[in-house]
């Protein structure tokens, strides 16, 4: 644990339910954890363990219902007024009146930036998610992979010290994941953000983190940390060292005690 | 795949109305002689239409086009002289000619032309039929079946009408939509819009204005107007409270129905930008709300305009649409009624379709717009 | 008993009193009829009634009549019971308008909806354009009521003498403060309130004599009603109407309109009224057959 | 109830306000009578005085709310429920014509809406030809609908309910056909996977998805069918209901009793559209709807 | 290829043009396929390289604008009128509100299916994905992978003889992915059904496929086609054979060359 940076996100005793229509639903309970400043802490686990709504407590898109988290030492809304943090949702949630420009454009009016510097920002992180070409598409021209990158493309044009990303590489294919991966953890150390990034995939896990948190249902809980022994540098075949498929199998591990069947 | 139908329901129709009308005699009683060539007409062109199928649709249609709308001029033509004698007869070869123009506008709306200038004119020519259509049975039945000038007028007596009026018409249509229609239906909406931002805005005003707001849905034209009229005079200003009363409720309920419709994960989105409320509202909630409130403006395209002319019956200048209709029905001149009435039609579709063109442009993101 | 559908031309009020009355006190039962009396409204035109079937008989003024026997539904006048308008234009004292000299240039009051015929006769008399401008008058369409004086947004009125006049009175000017202009009294009164029925049907003898007996019932339900206003204001409120002090009153003045209650018409006035009618272009051509005496000559005798 | 306890207290305050503008504007529309009458008679009261009087007149430009909730109260309650004095009783009548019309009009409104969205020779025929049936000023045509109805024997509650229909039948069409036409393209292109028939994907997607615009223009159209009600009373005789009265009224000048007639009539309009969007809740709530 | 079974999809020169407010878009171009009965074939290919919008073409939901095509020896349009194929789609397009029984239910309310036969198969399915318990929750109080699941449920319980699946597996994590298809291998086996697959997941595509069809973007295309030696019985070990790694390989080279990065 990089104890010594100040604490960006700490949650103690938190937990969360939520009230249906038939009973309620325990998304999180007892979730105590310290992400400190610059870590990229990735968060793995079946689905439905509470991962989204863990990013979204942080994120004051959710109420804990016991508990408390502290973001930047303030409460979850002090740091959102603060725009503390750039969310990914899992979803692209793109806006479908605007172009894709537009809507990367969006948070950029929000905080009121001006049009040059707006142009300059769109440019850069479309180029960089590889979107150059499609800035006047609308939403829906877009295939479900070119939208997840217009939203992330969004998220990194906001330009936040915290980034909380929720899949956001879910409908890429291997070779597009292996080059945005690589641009994130350039962004990363160029600007000593720190990244919650929530994944399905193991290998990306371990190759982005400096800690994974691995979860598990029913209740959703923190099972395992596991903090990554790789060094900051990391070219895309140190995931074939040992020390990598190392830290692979704890996590798969923590993975398959999260879940009911075993095959 | 004309197999799948064996022939259009129509031409069976058609068939056996004409059978219908050559069992029943001649066509008026006045002048027995007169409509065979009407019904030979009628009868060519059935076999046409019989045999239809084998033919291209858009010459088909043509066809049709041609035969019903001769025959029907062919009887309205024998009518002439002839008011108020028509007999069964008539009705059934009118009834026929009808079906076929039915058919007509089934196999135009089938076509799907590859220029944009054939669609352009096909869409303004389906529902030009279908209008023409509703002239024709009123004009063959108000003649036909002589009712009397008072009641309902025949079409043909109220174009000449208008054409002979075009002065007065116009100066009504001044005063009446160029003064109050326009000014209430902005300031009506713009208020409806307003009050529902400061409802949404404010929760106090949310609880509390918004049954006010209902309150304000029906009160009645007729209790208004009069009180309009006391207190903003005789002139349009009146009218235009009217309209403004009468177009202020449906753009409340819509906005406000329309500001709940942005989705929750694009809500969140902008909260994580600590959006303020007004760039929610103007970036996200309102473009989502825009389908609604083109509703809102469609409905009050036309409520402005019935409640300014509506208005007008209560105490006014001497013009107005609303002053020339009930002054004119005292006069028994139903014929001004009804082209006063025509042009306030026209005008409320004119209006109607602008307001359209704008939501289209406006909401072409939108399901219904893209989809169709 | 023989059916008869009455069209009232406004609400019920003192104004159709007679009918009420013989209906109330049973004078067409005794005439073997069953009557049913239809109110009218603001925007009821009894000569479209009648076209459309709805109506065997109708109260109109001459005006309406005579326009719709041009338009094709040949109206007849079979009985005349208001022998003199009660319309007027009425101008506070404190105002502008004192003679008729005074008109030029000022806002006027006029009821439209057939009622203005009376009105653009006089001011053609009077040679005033009523477009309008200092040498004209501006007309105002009125509502039927009597705001445009209290909100001074006329300078004159149209009332009737049985009832807008004294609605006037009720808001507070008295008599002595009001200039009346009576269109009667002036000679320019056009006939008001007449029993009309369609031509073609009148033809039919059985249906003439239905016409005969309602007018002979008719009329004595007038005389009745001319006799014992208090009570016939009564029977109108039972039958709907409103604020019985004013049907009492508006029944008084309606009386002075009826004079003998003999329903015969006038044919000096029917001609007048005809004249000034072509005079204004409401008809085109001098209305022949628009009335008849027949049916009043057999019923009152 | 909690919900009605939160409205409580922001729809008192407001109508508070409203009252309070009122009298002023009452004061001030009544005082120009108010000094005619008084130079008339040769008095000059005191301010005091004056206002009073103001607020007291028998037949006001602007009745004063206190007169208005006197003459109200009375012809509410004072009165016994069949009199045709009787606002209840008037304001029955109307209703009763309202909720047929309004029931003929939103089925109207539906069918019509359906066949738009359905036939393409109606969609391309038949919508223009509404726009102008809507644009023709009722209060010309009610007389003559009236006099052609009594011709084939209708009176009585249906012409009324005939006139509330023609009004409320558009707002729903025209709500109708953008709800009809607003499901998701991936939701409707799943439904044509299944070779959904048009009456399946009909009643399970289409309609579901309007819901949200056939209660809003549901609202417009009860509202619009009590306009109807009550325009439809004038032709019809006027006899009763609160057209009546607000015709009476008008007739004889009687300004309290045409604003209490209107209140009545507001009254049952906002409870009509209360009841609509509750139904609309309580719909949305079946439907699983998220909370905001 | 498996040239003597019945050809299920066959498409000769097949091309697809958008045409957007700015210019036109070359969806497709030239594609030429057959997949016969039985055959299970995943596409692969960059995000935006026209997989979906094969796939629509194939379900009738998108008309080519070049070439042909057909489905079970018919027109697109008539073999979706014979219900020949169920369809999970990219985003989990559940209706929000039905439960997601409902949910599943749709399409068998849709052929008619009895009450009894409904319920059966929908709780066949639901367990299948391990969405038991959620039954009669409404969409939105499920996580994404959740959603999506409900999804494939929903469309396997329409059992249709082809399936077209749509990255189906993209937002769920690798252990679920893993029981997931295997669960899908065994029905496939068990009932003959022809799949296509669209998938961004390597290993995921050579384990399942009996051939790999690699597409290319702008313009669309398939640039190869890759028959699988695997046999057709596939324990998840089979994943670190040196036969798997071969194809394995080649298809990831064929990948590359689809990308305009290479890194
Ligand atoms: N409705 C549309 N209008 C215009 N262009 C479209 C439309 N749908 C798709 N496209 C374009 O067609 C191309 C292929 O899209 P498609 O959705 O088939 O990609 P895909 O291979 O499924 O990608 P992904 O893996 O990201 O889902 C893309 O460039 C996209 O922009
Ligand atoms: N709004 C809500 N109402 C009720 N229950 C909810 C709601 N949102 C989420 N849940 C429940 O909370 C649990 C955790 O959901 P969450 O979205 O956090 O999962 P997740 O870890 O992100 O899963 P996935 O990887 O599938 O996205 C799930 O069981 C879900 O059903
Ligand atoms: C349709 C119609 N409108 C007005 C009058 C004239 N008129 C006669 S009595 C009266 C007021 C009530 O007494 C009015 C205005 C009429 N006869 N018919
Ligand atoms: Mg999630
Ligand atoms: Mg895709």
């Amino acid at each position: 644990m990089t104890g010594a940076s100040p604490a960006v996100v700490s949650a103690s005793k938190l937990g969360l339910t939520f009230s249906t229509n038939d009973g309620p639903v325990q998304a999180l309970t007892d979730v105590d954890l310290t992400i400190g400043k610059g870590e990229f802490v990735s968060f793995i686990g079946p689905s439905g363990c509470g991962k989204t709504t863990l990013l979204r407590v942080i994120a004051d898109l959710e109420k804990p219902t016991s508990g408390t988290i502290s973001v930047n030492g303030m409460t979850p809304e002090q740091a959102r007024e603060k725009r503390a943090y750039g969310y990914v949702f899992q979803a692209a949630a793109l806006f479908p009146w605007r172009t894709i420009e537009r809507n990367v454009a969006l948070p950029l009016e929000v905080i009121g930036l001006s049009r040059a510097e707006q142009a300059e920002r769109i440019k850069r992180t479309l180029d960089l998610v590889n979107l150059s070409g499609f800035e006047k598409k609308y939403p829906w021209q877009l295939s479900g992979g070119m939208q997840q990158r217009a939203s992330i493309a969004r998220a990194l044009a906001f330009d936040a010290d915290l980034l909380l990303m929720d899949e956001p590489f879910g409908a890429l294919d291997e070779i597009v994941r292996d080059h945005l991966n690589k641009q994130l953890l350039e962004l990363w150390e160029r600007t000593n953000k720190t990244i919650c990034f929530v994944t399905h995939s193991i290998p990306e896990a371990v190759y982005l983190s400096t800690r994974i948190v691995v979860m598990s249902p029913r209740p959703g809980r923190v099972s395992d940390v596991i903090s990554s022994t790789l060094p900051k540098e990391r070219p895309l075949h140190i995931r074939e060292t040992p020390e990598f498929l190392a830290i692979a199998a704890r996590v798969r591990d923590g993975l398959h005690a999260g879940h009911s069947y075993e095959d | 795949m004309s197999s799948v139908t064996p022939r259009s329901w129509q031409a069976v129709a058609a068939l056996a109305l004409l059978a219908g009308a050559l069992f029943s005699g001649p066509l008026v009683t006045a002048t027995p002689g007169y409509g065979i060539a009407t019904v030979a007409l009628i009868f060519i062109l059935l076999l046409f239409a019989i045999q239809m199928d084998r033919f291209p649709p858009a010459i088909a249609a043509t066809c049709l086009f041609i035969g019903a709308h001769g025959a029907v001029w062919a009887l309205l033509h024998g009518l002439a002289g002839n008011e108020g004698t028509a007999r069964i007869s008539f009705f059934l070869l009118l009834a026929a000619a009808w079906v076929l123009a039915w058919r007509c506008v089934a196999l135009l709306s089938s076509l799907r032309p590859a220029g944009k200038w054939a669609r352009t004119a096909l869409r303004l020519i389906i529902p030009a039929i279908f209008g023409a259509w509703i002239l024709i049975l009123w004009e063959a039945i108000t003649r036909g079946a002589g009712i009397p000038f008072i009641l309902l007028p025949p079409p043909s007596a109220i174009g000449a009408r208008i054409a002979n009026s075009l002065p007065i018409l116009a100066a009504d249509v001044r005063q009446t939509i160029f003064k109050a229609v326009i000014f209430g239906y902005v300031v009506g909406s713009g208020a409806g819009f307003l009050t529902a931002i400061l409802a949404d805005r404010v929760p106090f005003f949310r609880r509390g204005l918004l049954p006010i707001g209902n309150m304000v849905s029906a009160l009645p034209i007729i209790g208004v107007a009069p009180i309009m009229v006391m207190w903003f005079g005789f002139d349009w200003q009146s009218k235009a409270a009217v309209v403004i009363i009468m177009t202020f409720f449906p753009m409340l309920v819509n906005t406000v129905a329309g500001l709940a419709a942005s989705g929750h994960m694009e809500r969140d989105l902008m909260r994580t930008y600590a959006s303020g409320y007004w760039q929610t509202l103007f970036k996200l909630r309102l473009p989502a709300a825009a389908p609604f409130i083109f509703n809102a403006l469609k409905i009050n395209s036309t409520l402005a305009l019935i409640g300014a002319i509506v208005a007008e019956f209560f105490g006014t200048p001497v013009v107005g649409m609303g002053f020339r209709i009930s002054t004119e029905v005292g006069r028994m001149n139903i014929d001004m009624v009804w082209a006063e009435i025509a042009v306030a039609a026209l005008a409320g579709s004119v209006f109607y379709g602008v307001v359209a063109l704008f939501e289209r442009a406006v909401t072409f993101w939108h399901p219904s717009v893209r989809g169709g | 008993a023989d059916k008869v559908t009455l069209q009232l031309k406004w609400v019920t009020q003192a104004q159709f009193a007679g009918y009420y009355v013989a209906k109330a006190k049973g004078f067409y039962d005794a005439e073997g009829l069953d009557v049913d009396i239809k109110p009218g409204g603001p925007d009821i035109a009894p000569e479209q009634v009648i076209a459309g079937g709805g109506a065997d008989v109708i109260v109109d003024w001459m005006g309406g009549a005579l326009a719709a026997r041009e338009k094709g539904v040949p109206l007849v006048n079979i009985a005349q019971p208001f022998k003199k308008a009660g319309m007027e234009l009425v101008c506070p004292k404190d105002g502008p308008i004192k003679t008729e000299a005074d008109f030029k240039g000022h806002t006027l009051g006029v009821w439209f909806f057939g009622n203005e015929y009376p009105f653009y006769a006089w001011m053609n008399k009077l040679g005033l354009k009523t477009e309008g401008g200092p040498d004209g008058v501006t007309v105002l369409k009125q509502s039927f009521d009597v705001q445009p004086l209290i909100q001074k947004q006329a300078d004159c009125i149209s009332v009737m003498t049985y009832n807008e006049y004294w609605q006037l009175i009720d808001a507070g000017y008295k008599p002595e403060e009001l200039t009346v202009f009576n269109y009667s009294a002036m000679g320019n009164d056009l006939l008001e309130d007449g029993l009309y029925a369609s031509e073609d049907k009148l033809k039919d003898p059985a249906f003439e004599d239905k016409m005969v007996r309602f007018v002979r019932a008719s009329m004595k339900g007038w005389k009745y009603a001319v006799d014992n206003s208090d009570e016939a204001a009564g029977i109108v409120m039972d039958n709907g109407g409103q604020d019985e002090n004013h049907q009492k009153r508006m029944m008084g003045e309606v009386a002075k309109l009826i004079d003998n209650a003999d329903g015969k018409l006038d044919p000096e006035t029917y001609e007048r009224t005809a004249k000034a009618l072509l005079d204004q272009k409401i008809i085109t051509k001098q209305p022949s057959g628009a009335y008849t005496t027949a049916i009043t000559d057999k019923a009152i005798k | 109830m909690d919900s009605f306890r939160d409205k409580l207290i922001p729809v008192t305050s407001i109508l508070v306000g409203i009252v309070v503008v009122w009298y002023v504007f009452a004061v001030i529309l009544n005082t120009p009578f108010q000094r005619d009458l008084d130079r008339r008679a040769n008095v000059t009261p005191g301010v005091v005085e004056f206002i009073g009087k103001t607020l007291a007149q028998p037949k006001p430009t602007l009745p004063a709310p206190h007169q208005v909730a006197v003459n109200f109260f009375e012809n509410t309650f004072l009165r016994s429920v069949t009199s045709s004095r009787s606002l209840v009783y008037n304001a029955w009548v109307t209703l009763s014509s309202t909720l047929l019309g309004f029931a003929f009009g939103t089925a109207l409104g539906i069918v019509i809406a359906v066949g738009i969205v359905h036939v393409t020779t109606l969609d391309r025929s038949l919508m223009p030809w509404i726009i102008a049936s809507q644009t023709i000023p009722i209060l010309a045509v009610a007389p003559m609908i009236i006099v052609v109805l009594a011709a084939i024997g209708i009176t009585g509650l249906i012409p009324k309910a005939l006139i509330s229909t023609y009004l409320s039948f558009f707002p729903v069409a025209v709500g109708m056909v953008k709800g009809l036409r607003s499901p998701e393209l991936t939701h409707l292109d799943l439904m044509h996977t299944y070779n959904a028939s048009r009456a399946q994907t009909f009643w399970k997607l289409r309609v579901p998805a309007s819901v949200p615009f056939l209660f809003t223009s549901m609202k417009v159209a009860v509202a619009a069918s009590l306009v109807g009600a009550i325009v439809g009373e004038l032709p019809t005789g006027a006899v009763a209901g609160i057209g009546a009265k607000l015709l009476a009224g008008a007739y004889y000048s009687q300004t309290i009793d045409i604003w209490s007639a209107l209140v009545a009539g507001s009254v049952v309009a906002a409870l009509l559209v209360m009841v609509v969007g509750i139904a609309g809740r309580l719909v949305d709530r079946a439907m699983g709807g998220r909370p905001a």
